[in-house]
């Protein structure tokens, strides 16, 4: 099991280098911004371990602001990305400028 | 029931990956990133479906809690916050991953009867959460100046302490993981690494925050990979790694973009540390300031004006000036382009924020490359708090800090006019060979209120 | 298993996408007999199941002719794409020409 | 041991990936090619050190057997006939697919008692692979000239029959699926896919056949995934399924550069076929001819002659002669440089593989975007063999089916002169004003034996 999921490790290693290779200066920071609402993902582990393992108070305390600052991450992550992102809204426009592709 | 999981799961990055491609360009960045977004709707799913899941109330509360306070503060965060916005993000991001560590630690009783792999990456993400929680905490403190930007350092103690801080944390990791199972050794281990998410991020300048981010972020992305390999949840490792990796790449690339390196950036200094450049041949030079009203007959007479907008713009918010000057100067047919420098101002981006918000028309805005070919034919260039980005010691001096970085090749128009309050440096901290070119003038003051005044006085003429 | 297995095959599919954005033209030819010699991975599959589940006659057969197959494959595969490349050799030298990375 | 084996083909996939993004650059190629050889090294230790594994010698002798046909074989074939050395070798790729998948049916009994994905992945490995092993002989067969290499069709009836042939193998695998376990059954499976396979690369010009070889080439890597499904194995899964992407993304590069879409392609017809071309305003005009003797003049007194090479100069094999012809301009103080079109000839890098052979200097090779600012400044623009890539109906006229395709702007030379040995068209089967311009000149014959001429001539100066 564990091999397996090395190998898948790996692998999403290989894709996030491949991805990443070209991009203009203006998208830095709102591809920060998008990558960082994904691992917002975390919130899976915060639902998974209290839905399924957690007892005692303490833990389930610290559960609901694992789950709280999850859901931050990942709402407000994509909602910051997409503001950032309107700024190359009225791109399309001059569409034609640009090379095929 | 667990192959459906597995099979959403499977759904559910393949739409993070295909989200994040579309993030890397800008006709497709929007959709990319409410691509990656459904993914994320669908890998949330798919964990609830989790057979026998209970504490449903406090699941509920904890999604709502997190639904209620990242929704505002997303929606109502200005345009130039967003970097710490970001961080803040980031750092509960971080701190959760954190947080499950502990419990996964509490739940387990030690890790006792667990295979190797358990302890070492659960253990491996408290690490990194917490510090990166913190060093989160520390970079939005900074940008939002309630802690102060320039480097806070305890000099040359600082290595050696964050050596130490690092040493402890993995000590505590070791003991644990060889069996000794009490609540002291991960506490312990998270207030260390907490320690030092601080200690690396207070000696690093304010203007390095944007890679600093991004290096905490790549930092989360591990730590939530190993979360899933601890939790044995391929969602997890997928979505993690992929972070971690594109984070360390975009890192990389936000760093090059401004000429500094990650190691020297992490080491902390320079970034807004005035560096003893070796400012060479200046010395004797003259500068010629110039009044509002000759800047303005300069440029209503002119047939085109580059606007060279920098850091200073975005201190004093001229943004909306600059377009309505830029308004005025159109109305008497001179043609006004504005240029803008990838690491212009304090962040990938600034710029453009800036000017789109003041409704500058885009296809005015024109990246380097495209713009530098025409400084030649420009009659007046107007450099607006701009200063790194326009310094030809980049193309002459080798010595220079800077050497080697593109710049825009201001000194090729055929005047120059640069607004800014002093002589001081900019970010780089170095002196600027083209305000004593002869070409060039300076109009000294706050950006927003010279433009304001030549706007005034182009209404005049 | 299967699941784990499907996984990684997703995966690999977007590596082999996300690797091959922008290739010089001049490189299609050698990169496809690259790809060419990486499936001769095959082989693996005729050595496991020759060295493990094979009886019987016509089966060895079958499977001394995939292995020499796969060989060939991978052999001539790699070495014809060497041979190909030969052409980049000299490259290095007018490397200032061109622009970073 | 087996978590050895994993972890061993775990290293051997990264070194496939790593050393394949090394291969999508011209610099980093060689070595990215050695890399992935490096990693099949890998994968085929770990394989062998799989416990109890049996049948050694057997095992031997096919590793050996295949290494002292492939090695020869890749050492001696000539440069130019690479493509169809490539196709070979994913044939007999191919060929090991369905070899295996043949006895993995025949060892499981039909696939009783297996999970579903056994069956599936299995059968679908055999067709693909028998289609791609026949497929990939028509197309060596095509490009080695043992086969005509125009299209050979059965006419309207051909589209029906292929269809025909693929339903009888899917039938042959749904048969097997349900349980019956008849070893005619395969059989049929793999006649049909073969007769598909020939079927389907027969009614293709042989200039299509890199487009087509390349698209052999991502089938076989899409069954090696599916056997790997099938066994299990992950190096296999990793390696097939990355050839698989990669291989579609490839073919879809190469049709896109010789603006040819791959359904046009499958479909047959176009290459090797003049089509009817829109002629257009062609017709009265008149074609200027030359000899070799003022050819040789022109040339001599020239400051610049740019060389661009095409198909015909392949044809001809005159790559030495023209690398003598210029080595004698030189020698005279005129400056000659070599127009690469990326899709001269009948494969990527077909001119520079020729050009290299005859050691003409790397830094004459100029790219197409680069050269083609210079034409305007060249005085004589020598064309031998090329002939779509110089149409410059590909700006002007959009009913010309290389409309839109980027060329050689050869017209904007001062002038212009064209070696071939008729006014018959190229590989688009379309007319070239160029040959009509007024500045051109034609002079007629086998490129060598032109070349060779002029060679003289210019001694003769
Ligand atoms: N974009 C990014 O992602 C990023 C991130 C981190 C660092 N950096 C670095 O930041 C620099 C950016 O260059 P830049 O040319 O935009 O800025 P800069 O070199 O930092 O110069 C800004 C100038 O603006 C002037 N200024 C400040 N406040 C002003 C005001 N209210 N009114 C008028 N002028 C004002 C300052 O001079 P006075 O004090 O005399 O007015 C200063 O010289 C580069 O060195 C870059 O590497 C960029
Ligand atoms: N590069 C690739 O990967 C690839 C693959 C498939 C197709 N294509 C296509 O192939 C074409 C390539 O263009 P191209 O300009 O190189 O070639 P072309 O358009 O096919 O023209 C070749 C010319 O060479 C002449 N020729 C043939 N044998 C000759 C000889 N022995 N001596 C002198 N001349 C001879 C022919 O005219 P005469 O008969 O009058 O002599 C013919 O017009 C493009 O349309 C491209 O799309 C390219």
């Amino acid at each position: 099991m564990f091999l397996a999921n090395l190998a898948i490790l790996v692998l999403a290693g290989f894709i996030g280098f491949a991805v990443i290779s070209k991009v203009p200066n203006t998208l830095h920071t709102p591809l920060m911004s998008g990558t960082n609402a994904i691992h917002g993902i975390v919130l899976l582990g915060g639902l998974i371990v209290l839905g399924t393992t957690a007892s005692g108070v303490l833990d389930k305390i610290l559960l609901v602001i694992a789950i709280t600052f999850g859901t931050i991450n990942v709402v407000g992550g994509f909602l910051v990305t997409d503001r950032m992102l309107g700024m190359f809204k009225k791109k399309p426009e001059q569409k034609g400028a640009s090379t095929d592709e | 029931m667990s192959n459906v999981i597995t099979l959403l799961y499977i759904i559910a990055f393949a739409l993070f990956i295909y989200g994040l491609m579309g993030l890397t360009g800008p006709r497709t960045a929007v959709r990319g990133n409410w691509i990656a977004a459904t993914g994320m709707g669908v890998a949330i799913i798919a964990t609830l479906l989790t057979p026998h899941l209970s504490n449903w109330l406090l699941i509920i509360l904890g999604v709502a809690l997190g639904t209620l306070v990242g929704i505002p503060s997303a929606r109502q965060v200005k345009m130039t916050a967003m970097p710490q916005m970001v961080a803040l993000f980031n750092g509960v991001g971080g701190g959760a991953v954190a947080l499950i560590a502990w419990v996964e630690f509490r739940d387990l009783h030690g890790y006792a009867g667990q295979p190797a792999y358990v302890p070492v990456t659960s253990l491996f993400a408290a690490i990194i959460g917490s510090l990166s929680f913190w060093g989160s905490l520390v970079a939005y403190g900074k940008l939002q100046e309630i802690l102060p930007g320039r480097p806070i350092s305890v000099g040359k103690y600082q290595q050696p302490l964050n050596f130490g801080l690092l040493a402890a944390a993995v000590a505590c990791a070791v003991a644990i993981g060889v069996g000794v199972d009490s609540q002291l050794l991960i506490i312990g281990l998270l207030v260390f690494a907490a320690a030092l998410g601080l200690m690396t991020v207070f000696p690093i300048g304010g203007a390095d925050m944007p890679v600093v981010i991004s290096l905490l972020n790549a930092c989360t992305g591990l730590s939530a990979a190993a979360t899933g390999l601890a939790l044995n949840n391929t969602a997890l490792i997928v979505a993690g790694m992929i972070v971690g990796a594109s984070g360390s790449i975009l890192t990389n690339l936000m760093a090059k973009a401004m000429n500094r390196s990650i190691p020297a950036i992490v080491a902390g200094g320079f970034g807004g540390v005035t560096v003893a450049a070796d400012s060479g041949s200046v010395g004797d030079k003259t500068v010629r300031q110039t009044s509002a009203a000759d800047a303005a007959i300069q440029m209503a007479y002119a047939n085109q004006v580059v606007v060279v907008p920098g850091y200073g713009m975005a201190v004093a918010q001229a943004q909306h000036a600059v377009r309505e000057m830029a308004s005025l100067l159109e109305s008497r047919g001179v043609e006004v382009k504005y240029a803008i420098h990838p690491v212009a101002g304090r962040m990938p981006g600034h710029m453009n924020v800036l000017l789109a918000e003041a409704d500058v028309p885009y296809e005015q805005l024109r990246e380097m490359d495209d713009i530098n070919g025409e400084f030649s034919r420009t009659d007046v260039a107007l450099v607006i708090g701009a200063n790194d980005v326009t310094n030809p010691a980049a193309h002459t001096n080798p010595g220079s800090p800077i050497y080697g970085m593109p710049i825009l090749n201001v000194d090729q128009a055929r005047s120059i006019i640069v607004l800014k309050r002093s002589m001081n440096s900019g970010f780089a901290g170095i002196e600027n060979e083209l305000f004593y070119d002869p070409k060039t003038t300076m109009l000294f003051g706050d950006a927003k209120s010279s433009v304001n005044t030549v706007s005034e006085e182009l209404k005049a003429l």
